[in-house]
């Protein structure tokens, strides 16, 4: 449980950052209309932060959290 | 009270008429850098002494630029010391680890200020940064990977690292002991616990490590990418940013690592082994960086006309010579005194520190010479030479961040300690 | 589709910066803000001297290098090929104006009623005109043009916000030219559609030779000029505007 | 006027939005739009008007929304800037509203010859105090009310008027523009103007000391010959710049002639040499329309017949060739001999031409390369053009009729102000003389209609009087060719009985002049003013020459006025154009001639006979007709153009208002090649290629025992003579000219967009000169100036700027610059040329008019 949440944060963390730079941000290349100035979804940095933050918090969901019965 | 402290270890909770002078001081800095930077905001960044590029014959980035890179370079240390002990196992030097992480989080939070106070709309830019940045722009990875990423991963850090203290202190009443019961967050110091935290922080090293090489990256792209400023397109500035960053951080770690082992009379804990190691360190990153000043000078000189030329001029023979030659003598001195120690064996605390401290004025004088000239000499149209001299604003606001920095620090030596707690006043182990 | 730009005749350049003043009154900005620069140029030595003039506008790049790196889209390209700074949106970073190669970004370091030339607040003249602040300010540049009505014109040209040529966006919009080609008195700046073969700059480019400025840059350029060639490092500036606020 | 009301509604919709979220975020800032939020439809009006900042009155679109100017830019009908306007054009929108105006009539409340304290009087009490003083010294003597203006924009009608009414002495700003170019051509052709091309058809031109970039040429203060010139180009016009500088003619010359200033009549005089001696010259035009032919005594005088019936001298002989003898040179069908000797009666006699061609001996290309310091081989190389294109003998239809073709002319214009400018113009003109260019088709113009300037005949017998003179030496035996110069006046007003003056002024009106500022020998012209007693000043700001001696000064509105009628022609299209005011005027000030009518009501010289009224009246030819003012009214100045208009068959002013401009289409080819005319240049000749009427001046002069340095250049032909400058003491190393930019030259007031653009005023000089000097650019330098006769020197300190488009030795300042006017922009601007340059005896041509070359030495601060 404890591994498998911190192994979806790392994942989530990362899958994040990716959909938020390739996808949600503005595009990347050259610019040539107004829409390429603007992110596709508002606020889309913020969703790349919070993969960058999910990634380490992983680390301490890794530590902090209790774990299993069985252990 | 008193006694209650004097259990506390690292004079954490001591204030004493030193420390009560120095946080005076330091508020009086940040008066006279919040009133300067209270002008500009006003009144416009026309109190600095930056001008539009061109016409005006100025320059648009100047010293808060040159400490943007400047802080974020500082923070380059704690997360690579931290990642080293875990992945090369390099336990004679934990003693400097939490330092190292706290200078690193200080370091980079005055790097986004600087940010900030440069910026013509900070308002504004606290929000749209957020909303809008673009991956495109290499200011990007500054604001996210650098300022948000990395502080994030470093205050991580910092925490997990503090648990099996705080948890110690825990166990003392006083006034911070609600603050450290949080910290540990019900660490025991179990075996297991010891094995998860060492587990965590050893991936943790291993994901930090290419963030660490990319945001450093990222800043020197800033620079690097740009073809239209002579003296800054270089597929150098990234690797470059990244070997001068260490130099600083480094430095200045000797320096804080120097003055809390008089402060706290850490003399055993913090000992000649530990100055040693980053010394030699030290001596390593000086290595790789001159390596690339070479290059960048044999570059610039060699077969460069135009702007580039005008840039390089100015650099190695003109205007700014002095600065850089002056960058030149304090990594070529540093070099030297830490080769010698180093080669024969015989270290001498001061000789380091010094290197140390040298190494920051060439970091600091390195920066403002990557920033500054290329705006000032190095127009590809005929706009003629330009010039720039920062204000007494720039320079207050500054000095105001830096004694926010340092005030940062000071605090948190008094609220935890500074230096992993020796495993004898560990209990119950 | 349309691609705005300008061929400009250094043929015809008599160097008397009608174009500047023209953009300055039209687009009401502030001192020490040139959008658009005539240099005026010397070389060689005496007798075989060489003079020479050459106006300066933004380039309204295609790979515009102030797009590429404006942190949050406030700098941005149009599809008719203007590139244009939107002033609500930018956050004084200056990134743009060091990235770029030709120095046409003006960041506004002062508040824009401390810096318009004139004490516009005179007791006597706010009395006769029954208001304070620029009295030939242009109302056009408080609008928001293009498809997302983004504030693009002169605007207020705010502290702490980069600004440059727009193009005259807020006369194209009117169907008119830019300010400056429309005053130019000898006729050197030509404006129009470089994608339409029929419009006079595309018919320009096709009869004579021409280049643009750091084309080595790769910032694709939508200005060209005609005329001489470009400037080098032997080439001086003479009469040089050199105004910092 | 279009007028169209445009929604700005949009604001309010699009910004209230995000206006409240952002208010914060914009750094405190509210967007403007916010302002405006409100706003509901605005007026945008285009009133159309001419500029009036310059000299040649642009037609301009005013562009008024709600009442308030928002731009200038150029009537596209308007043939003289087809809808283009010049960087000052479009930047006097600052004047306009500009908070340093003079906004109410204005007594002084200190002493006089120190910058101005002032107190606001109002209008009937400024009116009464000037009109008080002007009408107590009509009383008492009428010559010691002077009036001046420096340029008066559109027709002089209503000065004209007030002067004429008034009887007061006018003083004006030609000495130190080109009227020595002016008054050559006046005596030689007989036109009013200096030297132009006709731009449609020439091939090859002489930019002699035309600063193409920067100035304007003759009749245009610059955007209108630019135009002409750049289409020329691409037409394939070849253009020769002979300047010391080539800032001016900067690209668009083919070649450079850096000639050493004030030596343009060697140059000139070298060129008329080669053209002789390579028998590249116009026959048929020197035989038929000058004096060429003209047989000339040993006295120098025209050999005359008999004087018949009334006929005050008989009339000058020439040699015909067919029946060898000598005959009146209007004796039809003879064919006159243009060179050589002939016998009359016991005498071998020259014609002047012949005498002509022998006094050019001297001057070889050789000789001229010495004196101009360029090399011979330039010289014959721009002869050698001169002749290739002049294509003499060829022809051209233009119209249906067959006229002579000389592609070759000259442009020429301020640099008619040196030592030797009358003689200089004449020798230059002599060029496209010899090669028949004269008004032939792409050849040499002058005037834009060929018609007879009032002169032509006066110089026929230059009068020369005996003193008392008046203040500006008029018809005296020193300058009896006189161009009002008033800083010879000054001079004059100093030092009176050297001049044989008996009087000094005592009330001066000023209108839109600035003694102080604009012409050279400040000191002088300090020294003067220090001795009137009244100054009054017509002006929309505080100038110099106010600010120090004014008593009174009453503001004088800008282009919120109405003005006219001005000619708007191009030299091709045939145009008449009005300022129509835009606005109301600014603060209290007034149109001109409302000050006019108001003062003359109060003088008591507005009504009745040769009163104000009925001089207008003639001067727009209202006279005798149903729209003549009445002479007991008081009208508005709507009204007198109203009349104006309406005597010219226009339903009124409103057509102004309406369209700006009245477009009288192209100007017919008989009225502006003077071949085309009924009879060839109008009749107005034979050219005086000879000049008898200077020879004999000369005697008159020696006869009332002028001295030499008066009298020396009244010579028949062109004669070089060193220059008076050239014996200062060898130290002073430099020579100094003065030059024009756009950015300011004529300004009435600092414009601040143009003064931002050249901040600080600057000396140029070559690298060369400066580094020997240990000059570096940028460096401030001390600028001594040295009066060649008197050895007075004057000093001044600026900022070395490096040119290598300047001729070494040569060093030049631009003009119109330093604190000529009470303005911010102007603080600490630097120096104006003008402190350094001296007028009078050694620094004044034969006609009065000023040099601006005086010898400098610079050194390092």
């Amino acid at each position: 449980m404890r591994k498998k949440l911190t192994s979806l944060l790392v994942v989530l963390g990362f899958a994040l950052q990716g959909i938020s730079f390739f996808f949600l941000a503005a595009p990347l290349g050259l610019s040539t209309s107004e829409a390429d100035s603007n992110p596709v979804m508002p606020f889309a940095p913020v969703v790349f932060i919070v993969g960058v933050g999910m990634v380490f918090v992983a680390a301490v969901v890794y530590e902090l959290l209790p774990e299993n019965s069985d252990e | 009270m008193t006694t209650q402290n004097e259990t506390l270890p690292y004079e954490v909770g001591r204030l004493t008429r030193g420390w009560i002078a120095m946080v005076a001081v330091l508020l009086i800095l940040m008066g006279v850098g919040g009133y300067a930077y209270y002008l500009q905001f006003t009144q416009g960044e026309i109190v600095t002494g930056l001008r539009n590029l061109g016409t005006m014959g100025g320059a648009t980035w100047g010293l808060y630029i040159v400490f943007l890179v400047y802080f974020i370079g500082l923070s380059f240390t704690g997360i690579s010391i931290a990642a080293m002990i875990r992945l090369l196992g390099l336990e004679k030097i934990k003693p400097i680890a939490r330092m190292a992480e706290t200078m690193t989080v200080i370091a980079l939070i005055l790097g986004a200020m600087t940010i900030m106070v440069d910026v013509g709309q900070p308002l504004r830019a606290m929000v749209n940064l957020f909303r809008y940045a673009r991956p495109g722009s290499p200011f990007f990875g500054t604001f996210t990977l650098v300022i948000a990423g990395y502080l994030f991963a470093s205050q991580i850090y910092l925490y997990l690292d503090g648990r099996r203290d705080a948890a110690i202190l825990a166990k003392k009443p006083g006034r911070f002991q609600r603050f450290f019961r949080l910290w540990a967050a019900g660490y025991k110091g179990t075996p297991a616990e010891k094995k998860r935290h060492n587990q965590a922080s050893f991936w943790m090293a291993i994901a930090i490590v290419p963030l660490l090489i990319t945001a450093h990256s990222t800043l020197g792209f800033v620079f690097g990418l740009q073809a239209g400023r002579p003296g800054w397109f270089s597929a150098l500035q990234a690797p470059e940013f990244v070997a001068l960053a260490g130099v600083s951080g480094f430095g200045l770690l000797i320096c804080i690592a120097a003055i809390i082992r008089k402060v706290l009379n850490a003399e055993e804990k913090l000992n000649q082994d530990v100055f040693e190691w980053l010394g030699n360190f030290l001596m390593f990153l000086i290595v790789a960086y001159l390596y690339f000043m070479v290059v960048e000078w044999l570059t610039a000189t060699y077969s460069s006309g135009g702007a580039e030329a005008s840039v390089s001029n100015a650099l190695f023979t003109g205007e700014y010579a002095w600065m850089y030659w002056l960058t030149v003598a304090t990594l070529l001195i540093p070099f030297g005194l830490l080769v010698y120690q180093f080669i024969f064996k015989r270290y001498r605390l001061a000789w380091i520190v010094a290197s140390g401290f040298m190494v920051n004025i060439a970091a600091v004088v390195k920066r403002y010479l990557i920033v500054v000239p290329s705006q000032t000499h190095g127009t590809l149209l005929p706009y003629g030479i330009g010039s720039y001299s920062p204000t007494w604003v720039e320079y207050a606001v500054v000095l105001g961040i830096f004694a926010f920095g340092t005030l940062m620090f000071v605090l948190f030596i008094k609220i935890f300690p500074i230096m992993n707690i020796p495993e004898n006043s560990e209990g119950g182990e | 589709m349309t691609r705005y730009g300008m061929v400009i005749d250094l043929n015809r350049c008599t160097g008397c910066r009608a174009c500047m003043t023209a953009c300055k009154v039209e687009n009401n900005t502030p001192q020490a803000n040139f959008w658009m620069n005539v240099f005026r140029f010397e070389e060689n030595e005496y007798p075989n001297t060489r003079v020479w003039f050459m106006p300066r506008p933004c380039m309204h790049c295609n790979n515009a290098a102030c797009v590429k790196v404006c942190p949050t889209g406030a700098r941005f390209k149009r599809e008719d090929g203007l590139t244009l700074t939107d002033w609500e949106r930018c956050i004084g970073c200056r990134y743009c104006e060091v990235a770029c190669p030709y120095g046409v970004n003006y960041f506004n370091w002062k508040a824009p009623e401390e810096n318009q030339y004139l004490d516009w607040d005179d007791a006597e003249l706010v009395t006769e005109l029954g208001n304070d602040g620029l009295p030939y300010a242009n109302p056009d540049l408080e609008l928001s043009y293009g498809p997302e009505d983004r504030f693009t014109a002169g605007g207020g040209h705010y502290k702490g916000v980069v600004e440059k040529c727009t193009f005259c966006v807020h006369r194209l919009e009117n169907d008119l030219i830019p300010a400056c080609a429309d005053n130019c008195p000898t006729d050197v700046i030509n404006f129009g559609d470089l994608d339409d073969p029929s419009s006079k700059v595309s018919m320009l480019l096709g009869e004579k030779p021409s280049y643009r400025l750091l084309e080595d840059v790769g910032t694709d350029p939508n200005v060209y000029y005609i005329g001489g060639t470009p400037p080098n490092s032997e080439t001086r500036q003479i009469e040089e505007i050199k105004v910092r606020v | 006027m279009e007028i169209s009301r445009r929604e700005f509604l949009k604001v309010s919709g699009a910004v209230g939005g995000t206006l409240a979220a952002s208010s914060l975020l914009t750094n405190g800032l509210v967007t403007l739009a916010a302002g405006t939020s409100e706003a509901s439809a605005l007026t945008e009006e285009f009133i159309p008007t001419t500029c009036w900042i310059g000299k040649q009155d642009c037609g301009m679109l005013a562009r008024v929304i709600n009442g308030r100017l928002i731009s200038f830019q150029g009537h596209p009908d308007h043939p003289r800037n087809r809808g283009k306007l010049c960087p000052k054009g479009v930047a006097q929108i600052q004047s306009i509203y500009d908070p340093n105006r003079v906004k109410a009539p204005l007594r002084r409340t200190n002493e006089k010859g120190v910058p101005g304290t002032w107190e606001k009087i109002s209008w009937d009490e400024a009116l009464d105090t000037v009109a008080d003083r002007i009408k107590d010294v009509l009383e008492r003597d009428p010559r010691k009310f002077v009036w001046q203006k420096g340029r008066s924009k559109a027709k002089d009608f209503y000065d004209d008027a007030f002067v004429k009414a008034t009887g007061a002495t006018k003083l004006h700003h030609g000495a130190f523009c080109s009227d020595a170019g002016y008054r050559a051509l006046e005596y030689t052709i007989g036109m009013h103007g200096v030297l132009h091309p006709d731009m449609r058809h020439t091939k090859y031109l002489l930019s002699w000391g035309w600063n193409i970039t920067n100035a304007g040429g003759n009749k245009f203060c610059w955007l209108t010959w630019p135009q002409q010139l750049v289409e020329a180009r691409e037409r394939g016009m070849k253009v020769t710049a002979i300047d010391p500088r080539l800032r001016g003619a900067a690209h668009f010359a083919d070649e450079w002639v850096p000639v050493k200033p004030g030596t343009d009549l060697a140059m000139a005089l070298a060129i008329c040499n080669l053209l002789i001696e390579q028998d590249t010259i116009d026959h048929e035009y020197l035989r038929t329309y000058t004096n060429g032919p003209f047989l000339v005594g040993d006295d120098g005088m025209f050999l005359r017949a008999e004087p018949v019936e009334d006929e005050e001298e008989g009339k000058a002989l020439v040699w015909d060739t067919l029946t060898s003898e000598a005959v009146p040179f209007d004796t039809e069908g003879i064919e006159p001999a243009l060179d050589g000797y002939c016998q009359v009666g016991s005498a071998e006699v020259a014609t002047s031409f012949q005498i002509f061609k022998e006094s050019l001996e001297v001057s070889t290309p050789e000789w001229a390369a010495e004196k101009c310091g360029v090399p011979a081989e330039q010289i014959r190389k721009v002869a050698s053009d001169l002749a290739e294109n002049a294509m003499i003998g060829s022809t051209i239809e233009i119209e249906g009729k067959t006229l002579p073709y000389r592609p070759v002319a000259i442009m020429a214009y301020h640099m008619a102000q040196q030592e030797l400018g009358f003689q200089a113009l004449r020798a230059m003109l002599f060029i496209p003389m010899l090669l028949g260019a004269v008004g032939a088709v792409g050849g040499q113009f002058s005037d834009f209609t060929w018609k007879e300037y009032k002169n032509w005949k006066k110089f026929a017998d230059i009068s020369v009087n005996e003193g008392p003179y008046n203040i500006y030496l008029k018809d005296s035996k020193f300058f009896p060719i006189n161009s009002n110069n008033s800083s010879l006046v000054a001079k004059v007003i100093n030092n009176p009985d050297q001049y044989e003056v008996d009087y000094i002024p005592e009330v001066y009106l000023l209108h839109h002049v600035n003694p102080l500022g604009s012409f050279p020998d400040r000191e002088e012209n300090i020294k003067a003013y220090e001795k009137i007693d009244f100054v009054a000043a017509i002006d929309p700001w505080i100038s110099l020459t106010a600010d120090l001696f004014a008593d009174i000064i009453l503001p004088a509105a800008t282009i919120e006025k109405y003005e006219g009628p001005m000619s708007a022609t191009d030299q091709y299209i045939d145009a008449k154009a009005m300022r129509i005011p835009p606005i109301p005027p600014m603060y209290e000030s007034r149109s001109e001639i409302d000050i006019y009518i108001d003062l003359c009501d109060r003088i008591g010289v507005l009504d009745g006979e040769g009163g104000y009224l009925d001089v207008v009246n003639n001067e727009l030819k209202l006279t005798d007709t149903e729209y003549a003012i009445p002479l007991d009214s008081k009208p508005t100045p709507r009204d007198i153009f109203d009349r104006y208009a309406k005597v010219n068959g226009l339903e009124g002013i409103e057509f102004f208002e309406r369209e700006g401009v009245q477009l009288k289409g192209p100007v017919s080819p008989s009225k502006y090649y003077p071949y085309a005319m009924e009879e060839p240049f109008g009749g107005i000749v034979p050219h005086r290629l000879y000049g008898e009427s200077l020879l004999v001046t000369q005697q008159k002069m020696q006869a009332l025992g002028a001295d030499e340095i008066y009298w020396r250049d009244y010579t028949a032909l062109p004669t070089w003579r060193d220059l008076t400058v050239e014996t200062s003491p060898p130290e002073y190393d430099l020579l100094l000219i003065s030059v024009k930019n756009i950015e300011f030259k004529q300004s009435r007031t600092p414009i601040p967009m143009m003064m931002e653009m050249y901040k600080h005023q600057v000396i140029e000089i070559n690298p060369a000169d400066a580094r020997a000097k240990g000059i570096e650019e940028g460096d401030e330098v001390v600028v001594e100036s040295i009066h060649a006769i008197t050895l007075e020197t004057r000093e001044v300190k600026t900022i070395a700027s490096f040119r290598e488009n300047l001729r070494p030795g040569v060093v030049c300042m631009p003009h119109h610059f330093g604190e000529y006017v009470k303005h911010p922009w102007v603080k600490g601007t630097g120096p104006s040329p003008n402190s350094l340059f001296f007028t009078g005896e050694g620094y004044l041509a034969n006609t009065a008019d000023q040099t601006y070359l005086v010898k400098v030495k610079v050194t390092k601060a």
